[in-house]
């Protein structure tokens, strides 16, 4: 076996070992700090799970004509203004 | 008339090579896959025109000052820099292809204290630094860049999901296998002797496994610098090609049947879990692997100052000037290692084929350490959510919801495969911390 | 197993000292009295998490190249460093306590270029500075963090009310007396051999009395960068902690009748004195503390631009997206100093109980001028906005509102005492000024 | 006394009267100042001395709820356009 | 006592000299005309400022360590200093004006590593550079600033007008007769013996005529730094005098029929179009003149950003974050260049009259190409459109539109003025590759 | 002629030369991208030229009462939440 293929397979165990171990304890430290927080702290209105970073399916407070209105105006307003 | 000439023996028309005719028309690919087809237009707009620029013949935008005046080559700068450089060159001697080589071996080769004095001389002569060297200086060589990227993710990242069910985490971990399957790769490249590569090369291409662009640039600036360009390509190549990638190998590796799995709705999540959760990263980053530090440390940051909700200026900032700004640097940045004599390589064309397979164990590995974790625990969860542990956030999710979908119509997924997505991101970073303790 | 092994002893869990733990500690404190009790979130929550990364063991990301250099201590580069530096270390010899501390001694004396070469040293060895280290370097280190805070909050400050009323001003520079007095306090502390202190020690730990956060940060990385952290740390803390410091002092030093008096309405102030009103404070700096101007060029600066009304776009990129970012790389940069061999020291005890009698004593001086004021000019002004000459603008401002009427519920202090609020930012400037022309 | 303590006292004497001499300065500039832009200048609408840093106590021209429906609708816009 | 006596002679008031008064007044004059008579004022409002900074004496803003150090003139550090820069100083000797001019000499001709060692060396004693003088090194010594306003300003041009009638690119070309005519003007003052010009400063003050500020900036700042402050107030005061300086020209050199001449509407313009244009002038860059590359890639990057409509992320930032921030330290960098003993001087008169003469044969030769054209083709074109061609962007284009209305009320010359208003920003950045090829 | 003239001369020739040579390649390279881009391509929902850069006549889809409404509601909303 040649010496990069000894040192990949070298790296991939103690990488995905580590990996592992770390999420492994990432898991219990957080399931530990759900129930102390749970625990101790006072009920709090809590916000359901959203997508993280897409926010595409925001919720639709406001309906998408008046959305547009505003963007326009928004726009309108600021081509007046910018240089 | 001499003016004339001079203007003329100095057009890109009269010195452009064929490398660099090649190297434009990517950089044109580029741009057209991002504009058109849509594939991560925010990166490849910036990275394709980076390209072009770079590739401008006799502008030397990408070249260091001591570069530019080894191009040039007149004899008594050239001599000033031979000396620094210790290659040996007499001025006046003719400026031969075995001196340049010899010149671009001494620049690679050169450690930091050399390299500034042969700037310095060179910028006593008058030779600047280009634009685009420049930007890669002070973004991706300070390592500045793909931190603050990073920051402004994790300010957009919302960990409720993975909060609800952590042990989805464990999808995360399992698609970092992309990341060491393909450092294996590599290493089978290069017994079989189709291709050369070193450790840290292969390390370098293994992180395209970890399907997140600023991880992938951060480890390729530290391990591998000269194949930054073309990992950064592939890396955002394919995370616009992941709803092409993932779907045949997500059904080949499930039963119908497992696919219209129904997971039950996910718990809310309070606001304390949130602003706590990030600190937990961090703490367990400072216990066990501080060389993830920069980026989980950054990454923890933002996601801290979105959560707790004292700073919305600074996140908002975080989230928006501040990484759009870096976005725009940090793009033209990596095009300006699109340099043809640097790209136009057989690494080049193994590190793409390398990256397709990177995304493609990561994808099998989640789908399949979802059906491992199934058979031991009672409660069912959906193999299709595994996918998503590659991370390519929100790509990998939104395709997890959408052949769960196929299978069954009433099965939204979306929710729980951005659990493993955002556990992904963690898994890449600390993968690029094992490796850069390992081999930095 | 090899590798397995390195990642263990290079674990935080294997390297973490007693006093990283209790910097961690401290840091998360930091980022709870931000988060929970909102003690001035803007900068201590980037302070506290900066204080936390700062400390995670063998990360090194608040030192330099060669201090992470030292500290892997690899033979070679120690001797190739200890030649630069002048320290006496053969390769090959142990690595004793002594010498390292013989490194960091050898560090702190070190000048300019010295320290150059040494960080080029390390660099040609792969070594590089900490991310923390590269934003102080870049943010405080040059100065321009504090200075464009400084522009940012000129164009954030309205000084109608002091134009309406500038006898006020007086207020504002009676208050100054804060910071002076905590010199003295230092001195004591020093003569009376509790702790040792040299005079730009001691003026640096007065700033804290100017109870401006920006001035703070600018006047101790001149005179004192070592104790930046602590001086950083204990201005913002007890600019959150006015409401409760400064109303005890205000009543004990006014009678319920004083606290009383009503101020009549201010007449208004036309757009051309607040256009006009920065130059002249920028003409009174040139003509008698050049040293102040930084400081007060960059505030009359960010205030001409708010108030002209030609370049609102540049007011508004100043008061939004470049303060916030200043103020995330800022407050990261200050938490880079709150490493624990630097922090964990007497002298941060004396910094913080110095720093509350730096409030108190000038809340005391300034209620005292405004009474003595009182005593010579026939309109009476209520005493209580003298305290709001200190500064931690807007909030002592509120507070005298808030004490006036509790002593009279129609008498509504605010506009009043926003004059002196925003002197006392001027009369610290001018302060700094003085203590940098004479120490500096 | 200490050398310390002495320096410290020359800081304070030469400091605080510094501090005084400039503000009493300005003082008497502003004054002036204002008294000249008064007399020369044609009298223009007067803004009122308003609350800086702070601006909590803008003029409520648009009520609460609207604002609080743009900013709604901004987030929303924001949401969908934003990677 | 003492104290007071530093304080003293450290003051303005002591130490200010006739030209830093004037200097000042200047500076105050330039805030005038752009608050009250809004002259270019997002530019002339920090440069003025700038100005006014640069001028405060004793506090040294504008100028590096070494140039502080010397003007302090410690004997041992002046001693350190005259060793680097090769000046005949012992440690000691009385420092007569003659002495100082020869260091002011030497940091003139000193080649980037002196000065590097020069500031490293008064930097070891203590001093610091001053902060305008950073400015200029990072925002314009490194050419940056001016670049980003650019493409800044590329994402904020619409190339429609000019796509729907490319021809009239032309005019943008023959109004750049107002660049070149300029250097002959300033050569025949060297000729008459009225002022001494060099090839490099005739150069630079001749791109005021390009009627372009960054591309002034990064003309000057390549080839003539020291002129940079008195070339660009000269060129943002002319640009704002556009309504005042053109119309007479334009009415000269026209009949009132050709001035009443009515231009067909414009074709509308496809998205497509304007996508492929700035890759079209991309490529002519690449293979024309790779010297214009730094300036028109920047150009076209911005516009393209704008019109592929899949990055407005990074759209908006380069044309309000990015731009305003860059805008803010570019202005302050340009005033750092208005010192009394660099400003005050024949040269800054010269470039003042040089520069209206230059607007002037700009506009008279787009008028008189637009009269050729009318001469050649069947389909005439207003000539008053030909004045746009200076650039001046958009002031030149309602100027135009403005005579025009004067002569015919129903003749809406606007878009039709636009092409060649935008024709005139590429022509002159061609023309700044040009001078920088051959010159620079 | 002096060194100076001569070589001002030089440039004016040099440059005015160059700057024609590729505006006017420019014009033919451009119509010939308008004549592909017009052949090749689907037509598509035109855009008419607009101001560049000034913006000034920008269409008024909202009305400028609507959007100094919307200004002050968003000055209003800013001013509650800026620090
Ligand atoms: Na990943
Ligand atoms: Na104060
Ligand atoms: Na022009």
């Amino acid at each position: 076996m040649s010496e990069l293929m000894s040192q990949a397979i070298d790296l991939m165990i103690a990488g995905m070992g580590f990996v592992f171990v770390f999420l492994v304890i990432l898991v219990f430290a957080t399931l530990l700090m759900s129930k102390i927080i749970g625990r101790f702290a006072p009920p709090e209105p809590a916000t359901p799970a959203r997508t993280p970073r897409a926010k595409a399916s925001a919720p639709a407070a406001v309906d998408p004509d008046t959305a547009e209105a505003i963007k326009k105006a928004i726009a309108q307003y600021r081509s007046r203004h910018k240089k | 008339m001499d003016k004339l000439l001079t203007l003329w023996t100095g057009s890109g028309l009269f010195n452009i090579t064929a490398g660099q005719v090649v190297m434009i028309a990517i950089g044109l690919l580029l741009l057209f896959l991002a504009i058109r087809k849509g594939f991560e237009p925010l990166l490849l707009v910036p990275i394709g025109f980076g390209g072009i620029l770079a590739n401008i013949p006799e502008a030397g935008l990408a070249l260091s000052a001591a570069e530019n005046a080894v191009h040039i080559a007149k004899p008594e700068v050239l001599a000033a820099i031979a000396g620094i450089l210790d290659v040996s060159y007499e001025a006046g001697q003719a400026v031969t292809p075995e001196i340049r080589d010899a010149f671009k071996a001494a620049f690679k080769d050169a450690d930091y204290s050399t390299l500034s004095m042969a700037n310095a001389a060179a910028q006593d002569f008058g030779y600047a630094n280009g634009m685009l060297y420049n930007f890669y200086t002070v973004v991706i060589g300070s390592t500045i860049g793909p931190l603050l990227i990073f920051m402004g993710v994790g300010a957009m990242t919302d960990f409720g999901p993975l909060l609800a069910n952590p042990k989805t985490m464990l999808l995360g971990a399992a698609a970092q296998f992309g990341i060491f399957g393909t450092v294996i790769g590599a290493a089978l490249l290069d017994w079989f002797g189709i291709l050369d590569f070193t450790i840290l090369e292969a390390a370098a291409i293994g992180i395209i496994g970890g399907a997140d662009g600023p991880t992938s640039i951060y480890v390729s600036s530290v391990l591998a610098p000269h194949l930054i360009g073309a990992i950064a390509v592939s890396a955002y190549a394919y995370m616009a090609l992941v709803p092409m990638i993932q779907p045949p190998i997500m059904k080949a590796l499930t039963s119908e049947k497992e696919r219209a799995i129904k997971m039950s709705q996910l718990r809310p999540v309070s606001k304390k879990e949130k602003i706590v959760f990030p600190l937990v990263v961090l703490i367990a980053v400072v216990l066990f692997l501080p060389d993830a530090a920069p980026l989980l440390g950054m990454f923890c940051f933002g996601n801290l100052m979105k959560e707790c909700g004292v700073v919305e200026r600074l996140s908002d900032t975080a989230q928006n000037a501040l990484i759009n700004i870096v976005t725009i640097f940090l793009g033209l940045s990596v095009g300006s290692k699109l340099m043809a004599d640097k790209f136009l390589d057989g690494q080049t064309l193994g590190i793409l084929a390398l990256g397709i397979v990177a995304f493609g164990v990561g994808t099998a590995c989640g789908v399949l350490m979802a059906k491992l974790m199934n058979a031991m625990v009672k409660e069912k969860i959906n193999p299709l959510i595994g996918s998503a542990g590659v991370s390519a956030v929100p790509m990998a999710a939104r395709v997890s919801n959408k052949v769960g979908l196929e299978a069954n119509p009433q099965n939204f997924l979306l929710m729980h495969a951005m659990g493993p997505n955002v556990a992904g991101v963690i898994g890449s970073a600390v993968a690029a911390g094992v490796m850069i303790k390992l081999l930095g």
